[in-house]
């Protein structure tokens, strides 16, 4: 019997990413363009806006002259910056990020810079360019850098800095990678151009491998407030975070744990829970059995008096912004928007925004145009199975609201929480959970109503005129029929015409219509001609 | 040859008859413009809710409901403008001498108005688009001016046919329906006109199908049995009803329908004996609601325990003769049922009947019997012993 | 009444001389079963490509093809089958004094025959399902025995009427056909029975649509322009183009057709003049090569700038009488285009100018012009100036 | 302007799993369920037949009666074991494996049972329980182990061992775990008939949570030969990789080092590469420069000259089991597989098998049925896209080879291979690369082409049975039709009747056909009546 050993051995994150590409978006060359730009610009947007910056963005690509599958991605960004000494981590190291707290962030893996330099080094072989200067530093810091997979750490190929003698703070990154940009082309145009209407307080500037140059400039100065850090609420933990918080806490008692690790708990609520469930209020957290954090898990998700999950540290764009950003990109005759109060979703809160446009520029379609967000980042792949789009295709009946299809109509939602029910591990659609689909339609209801209003001032107007066009027109027709019957010598009727029955017919209409609207004074201002 | 020779002194007098009528009319209406009053015509409704089933006369008739056609109108405009221009076309047709046909009066009245609408663009409108339309406007003018488009001599395709033995006069001639040889005489469009002269028959067969027909005429059915043989080729026309109901009611003639056996059959045979909803204002006139249906029943087919009748087919014909039901000749019957008329016993049971078996039967499947089969034991026998439904 | 009265003693005679010959064709094939030969008909081929358009006659005549239907080819047997069933329904008619219809020979034949099939299951099989198949094996009855289907007394719905100054005799009856009043004379079945007495005409004018037909006479055209008018009431049946055919070929009266100017109307005036292409046996019989096309052509709807000629339409009511041409009736002028004897000049012009132009018109647009003008301008003078397609 | 800094961490991977569990397959309950059976039982036949053991499988799946939520998965096998050091990491420690070697497993990722131990801990929080005695060994090792998330390592509760008196060797594990049996069940029970068909050679009995018990009994003691570990060719490698290659190498020259670490490559070959492209032969692979290696990395995807990628490590099924197994599970009256010789796509070496089955107890349905497998697994979501059922529905011409849809067909499709093109992160679907496509398709054609001939023989066998019918049936009727011509008195035909004509015109068809077929002797035999 053939027999061999195993060996067995681990390995490091950063190779089994570099093993497993496809997972973190990597999958071919055109799909690793376009995800290695969103990853960069995201991170420039979270850098500014998230800190009260004024974005001023710039995006560029261009394709290697002699290696033609080769590109440099360069994104530069007026943010915080990145303080130098954790530089080389925050590019070279897998599972190093900011953003592993309970915030509302664009990414939420911390994967991103990293699988594009993992992802560059893997096709290419540069090294990534970092230059960065933090908020209130006076210097300016350089790096080239790359990832020992086997080590999971940076590798710094050249570091260096000088002072600084402009204000310019921020960071700019550039990669090289094996892109395709023929095939990833619209969905990065597409991409940018979705940014840019929910940031319209950014400039942002693009400049393509064909050397076309999109520029979205600032239209408004204000800014949707940044998100901040929040603590995690009862309802929303599950057993092993459970398990893991009270490993970890500072607390000395259960009840102070209570209250220093979740949100919407006081002492008041946090003694009266543990008495209701009969727990030891002065029990270390250290000590709970199995049997016993198993008991707290579920009285945790059952108990419904605690305050309802806070939202106030959420980031919404804010019903202002979505219509100036509407108008700005889309270039509508009419532009509506509402952000809806916060819901709960498994203990964690959410804010649905919907915005609307109509007519001007848009080209009519049979469907609403779908601009979806999720935490302000453009959803652009599985539209068809997007809770928003069940809404607006199958919930709404449009011809309620007086739209008839095809219509210049488009329609924005942004979902932003802590918590994103996506579909899919391509995180592209959102699921059809009941409190969320209930929100987007009351959202779309709200703003398609005002489009409603809208639209039946424009067309009562229109009303009265087609009303006396529709009498008038058969004037001539009907006068030219009644007098075929006085042709004979009839004492009743003698000297009757068709121009006398026309010039009576008309006055009728007067009488009936009362004031005619301007332009039509007489039969032949509407009726060209009978034959 | 002069103009008068060429038309029957018969047609002069009638249209004279419709002039009169159709303008004074119209007249009306160009007085009440010339007033300055809101021009407008009560015309009595064509609707179902307006149409009532008059079970002693066994008619459909048009209720006492009006409805206001004004000039004035939105709604209305357009029919009105129609109706003035259909009148004015007939008129004219009647004063010129001559005939038309609907599909004539439909092109006589296509105009096409170029005017400007609201947004300024000049855009065309014609007074009507399709048959259907002037079509529908003939028609209230029939009601409101009380006058049938024969009347005024309009005229139509004519499909019925006739033999036997009687004498008609039409136009100037006088004829004999019993010496038409192998060919038959063709009904003129206007049976009004008619003039019935001697008549040597005891009942009327009116056949559905032109086929069937040919060959009972060709074997002499109607010298054996004394019979007036008709055929209305599939859905009769409105002179093939009218010669009938004449037949009926002026002659006292027995009226037998023979069709096949499935709804479409049994609609031919309701609307000679009773005429169509949409047009119940011309029941009055064109209806034979003492009309008898006299098969192929499914009684003759499946037989009926009830009466212990014996099926006509054997149970190996059934099966070879029989077609299957389609959809729409179900849902046909599931119609029919909902008429007033066909809520007899009878008719309930026939009803009944196709829609358990879901099969039909064509008159030619007993002819396939034999012609000796249909014409001396069927008929004959359906009628001595007075298995019809009325 | 005696049986022999009921029927005609034309009838009598025609059906003795087709027992016979049916009889004499199929006794040989059974005298090929008894002495154990290959039972088989050599059937002449009803196939386009044994269809040959006779230049000097203008006529489709069938070729010298036959086939060999042979009861022992498996692909002929259940042909071979319906063949000998056929014929022996059609004989048992004659026989028994009887007038089928191609219906109830369908009727008649439609057998089930049970048979266990090669995995032993018991199976139904129809000797035919369709009346499409027992029409199919008739027409090979009908050049294999040489008689068409009117001369084995087999009826069949017809629809064209005649008027006009002429005396005819069918059956036992002499009829005037110029004393029908308003009304007509419906040809019989088998026209071939007639006897022409005499006749007082200048021309026949076929016209396609019986509404037409009416207007024209109801208005005398046939008096003041000395014509024997007749209508097909649509597509001609076997019986009208029979009788136009006979008309031209015994009495030598010219034959004008007047139909829609579309590719529909012309293919009416095709299966007049030439016959069809899928029954081009009948064609020496029933086709009237000499007849023409009167009208309505595209060049008197938009003139010929060639010719000099003039439209009979002004703009305006071009406009409002043309209708738009549909896909099927682009496709149709097509075939037509294909088709030998529409390769003239003339015709080429005129499916050349449909096809530009996609247009149509129905001959009711010219009555809708005024019902003299179709009959005292357009007709006589088309005639008068020879402005007709042969 | 609101200013926070940013707080920089690093996870461990496990904690990263745990917070994006829906990446490895467990987004719901249901999927979850699923994707546990399938990590355990992969695991347990990777445990056997990979090492010529023929496997003894037992999984079970229990619903907790008080928490019906949840579910016990237990899996145990007659495998090699694990030796007892191993054990704890190889369930605790999340990217440790013995899977992160070239070879054909089952498994890719090597997250499979880590993940499911994870999935377990954050919805039940029991710890996983392993049983396992190692080939050879004495003893039976017992361990209960959960992971510490945060520090991605494992956490033993419980160990023992004790001396074996039975010669059993293998591995148990049992786990508990949220799941959804409800809407899993059709997918589970499907998954293991699929792999019952490619593993004649097992006994395999699953035990639902309903108590129903499935049992594949063994039907035969042939395995396919076990895959073996095998060296990168130089076509299959990529940039990253050949640099990782360089650094780790004990080769001393350049040289060396192709012809130590490739396959494919011996010394001539190595040396007529390195003159070709002007290396160095001497040179120390650690010293190469990121030009050179670039250089080096290119010449070696350009040279045609090395040996093609090898195959005999991988493991094909092999025609014989796949017939064994098409026959046992779906019981058809013909059967025909094939094994197609390797292709190279990107440097790793393929091959496709192709099995197909027709009739007997398969339902007739409108397209064939499809079963696709990648490395043994079989393929169960996403069929539409896969590459197969292109080739099956799309390039084959079912009716070229006699097949008439609805047609009892089936269809087997296997990949295997180092390196299996799939087309999403789901790995669910194979793409339609070209050399893949053509291999799949001639497979097909293969076995299609036996059915052919199989068909051909069966219907001619039955057409001249039909032909005699054809005849025989019309008999009656012609013979009655005929004597109707000669049911009049005539010399000539005197006497002649009806059953006359049917003995004559029977007569003619024997002389016709030849011998009849048996079971007619008289056209009685045929017509059972005419009515």
């Amino acid at each position: 019997m053939a027999m061999s050993v195993e060996k067995f051995k681990a390995i490091s994150p950063a190779e089994f990413f570099y093993r497993n590409k496809e997972i973190a978006g990597f999958s071919n060359p055109a799909r690793a363009l376009y995800q290695s730009v969103r990853e960069l610009v995201e991170n420039a947007l979270d850098a500014t806006d998230a800190h009260g910056i004024l974005p001023d963005i710039e995006i560029r690509i261009d394709r290697d002259k002699v290696k033609t599958y080769v590109y440099r991605i360069s994104v530069k960004d007026n943010g915080i910056g990145i303080p130098p000494q954790y530089v080389p981590e925050a590019f070279g190291k897998v599972l190093f990020s900011s953003k592993y707290v309970l915030r509302q962030t664009r990414g939420m893996f911390g994967l991103g810079a990293k699988m594009v330099v993992l992802y560059g080094q893997m096709t290419v072989g540069e090294p990534v360019e970092v230059i960065t200067s933090p908020i209130g530093s006076r210097r300016i810091y350089a790096f080239k850098i790359m990832i020992d997979i086997k080590e999971n750490k940076p590798v710094i190929l050249h570091r260096a800095s000088w002072p600084k003698n402009s204000d310019w703070h921020g960071t700019f990154v550039k990669v090289a990678i094996e892109g395709d940009w023929g095939r990833a082309k619209s969905r990065i145009i597409e991409y940018i151009r979705r940014t840019a209407i929910v940031t319209p307080y950014a400039n942002i500037t693009f400049r393509t491998p064909d050397g076309d140059v999109y520029i979205y400039r600032r239209v408004t100065k204000n800014m949707p407030p940044p998100p901040r850090e929040t603590k995690p609420h009862p309802h929303g933990v599950d057993l092993e975070m459970l398990r893991m918080m009270l490993r970890s806490t500072n607390a000395k008692t259960l009840l102070d744990f209570l209250v220093m690790e979740f949100q919407g708990v006081g002492k008041v609520t946090a003694e009266r829970f543990l008495s209701r469930y009969g727990f030891d209020p002065g029990k270390d957290p250290r000590t709970l059995s199995q049997a016993e954090i198993e008991a707290l898990y579920k009285a945790l998700r059952e108990y419904n008096e605690f305050r309802a999950p806070r939202s106030d540290h959420l980031s919404p764009i804010g019903a202002e912004l979505i219509k100036i950003g509407l108008q700005a990109i889309l270039q509508p005759e009419f532009v509506e928007a509402v952000t809806r109060k916060p819901v709960v979703y498994e203990g964690h809160p959410i804010i649905v925004e919907v915005g609307i446009a109509f007519g001007g520029a848009i080209q009519p379609s049979e469907t609403p145009i779908l601009f979806r967000y999720a935490n302000k980042i453009p959803l652009l792949y599985d539209e068809k199975t997007d809770v928003a789009w069940k809404v607006i295709t199958e919930n709404i009946d449009w011809s309620y609201y007086g739209v008839q299809f095809p219509a210049p109509l488009a329609i924005l939602v942004h979902i932003c929480g802590t918590k994103i029910p996506y579909k899919g591990v391509g995180k592209e659609s959102v699921a059809d959970v009941p409190v969320i689909e209930s929100e987007i339609e009351n959202g779309v209801r709200h703003v398609a109503r005002a489009l409603k209003t809208y639209l039946i001032k424009k067309r009562k107007e229109e009303e009265l005129q087609k009303k006396a066009i529709t009498l008038v027109k058969y004037i001539p027709e009907i006068a030219r029929s009644l007098a075929v019957f006085v042709s004979k010598p009839n004492p009743a009727t003698n000297g009757v015409t068709q121009e006398l029955l026309e010039s009576k017919l008309f006055e009728l209409v007067k009488m009936k219509i009362g004031e005619l609207p301007k332009g039509i004074s007489s039969v032949r201002d509407v009726v060209l001609s009978v034959e | 040859m002069s103009e008068r020779k060429l038309t029957s002194s018969v047609d002069m007098k009638a249209r004279q008859r419709a002039v009169e009528m159709v303008r004074r009319r119209f007249l009306e209406i160009v007085e009440k413009v010339l007033r300055g009053e809101e021009p407008r015509m009560l015309i009595p409704k064509r609707t179902l809710s307006n149409t009532i089933y008059d079970k002693d006369r066994k008619l459909l008739l048009l209720g006492s409901e009006v409805f206001d056609r004004s000039f004035l109108d939105v709604r209305e405009a357009r029919k009105f403008m129609q109706t003035v221009l259909m009148a004015s076309i007939i008129y004219e047709a009647l004063v010129n001498n001559e005939y038309p046909t609907i599909r004539d009066l439909y092109y006589r009245g296509k105009h096409t108005i170029k005017y400007r609408d609201h947004r300024g663009r000049a855009v065309e409108e014609n007074t009507w688009d399709e048959q259907r339309e002037s079509d529908a406007v003939l028609r209230d003018i029939e009601v409101f001016v009380g006058l049938l488009r024969e009347e005024m001599l309009i005229l139509s395709k004519e499909k019925g046919k006739v033999v036997g033995d009687m004498r008609i006069r039409s136009g100037d001639d006088v004829i004999d329906l019993s010496k038409m040889g192998h060919g038959a005489y063709a009904i003129e469009p206007t049976p009004d006109l008619i003039e019935f002269i001697d008549v040597n028959a005891e009942f009327v067969l009116v056949v559905e199908k032109d086929a069937v027909f040919q060959q009972l005429h060709r074997a002499g059915f109607w010298k054996k049995y004394r019979a007036i043989l008709i055929t209305s080729a599939g859905q009769p026309d409105r002179a093939t009803r009218r010669f009938v109901r004449r037949l009926n009611e002026e002659l006292g003639l027995p009226i037998y329908v023979l069709t096949d056996a499935d709804p479409y059959g049994w609609y031919i045979y309701s609307v000679f004996k009773i005429g169509s909803i949409t047009l119940s204002y011309e029941s009055e006139r064109l209806a034979t609601p003492n009309a008898k249906f006299l098969g192929v029943s499914m009684t003759d087919i499946f037989g009926d325990p009830e009466t212990k009748k014996k099926p006509y087919l054997t149970e190996t014909e059934r099966k070879n003769f029989i077609i299957k039901a389609k959809k729409t000749d179900i849902k046909r019957a599931q119609e029919l049922m909902n008429y007033e008329w066909f809520k007899t016993p009878k008719w309930i049971k026939e009803i009944n009947i196709f829609l358990k078996k879901q099969s039909k039967l064509e008159i030619e499947a007993l002819a396939g019997k034999g012609l000796k089969f249909l014409m001396d034991v069927y008929i004959p026998s359906k009628i001595q012993t007075q298995d019809f439904i009325d």
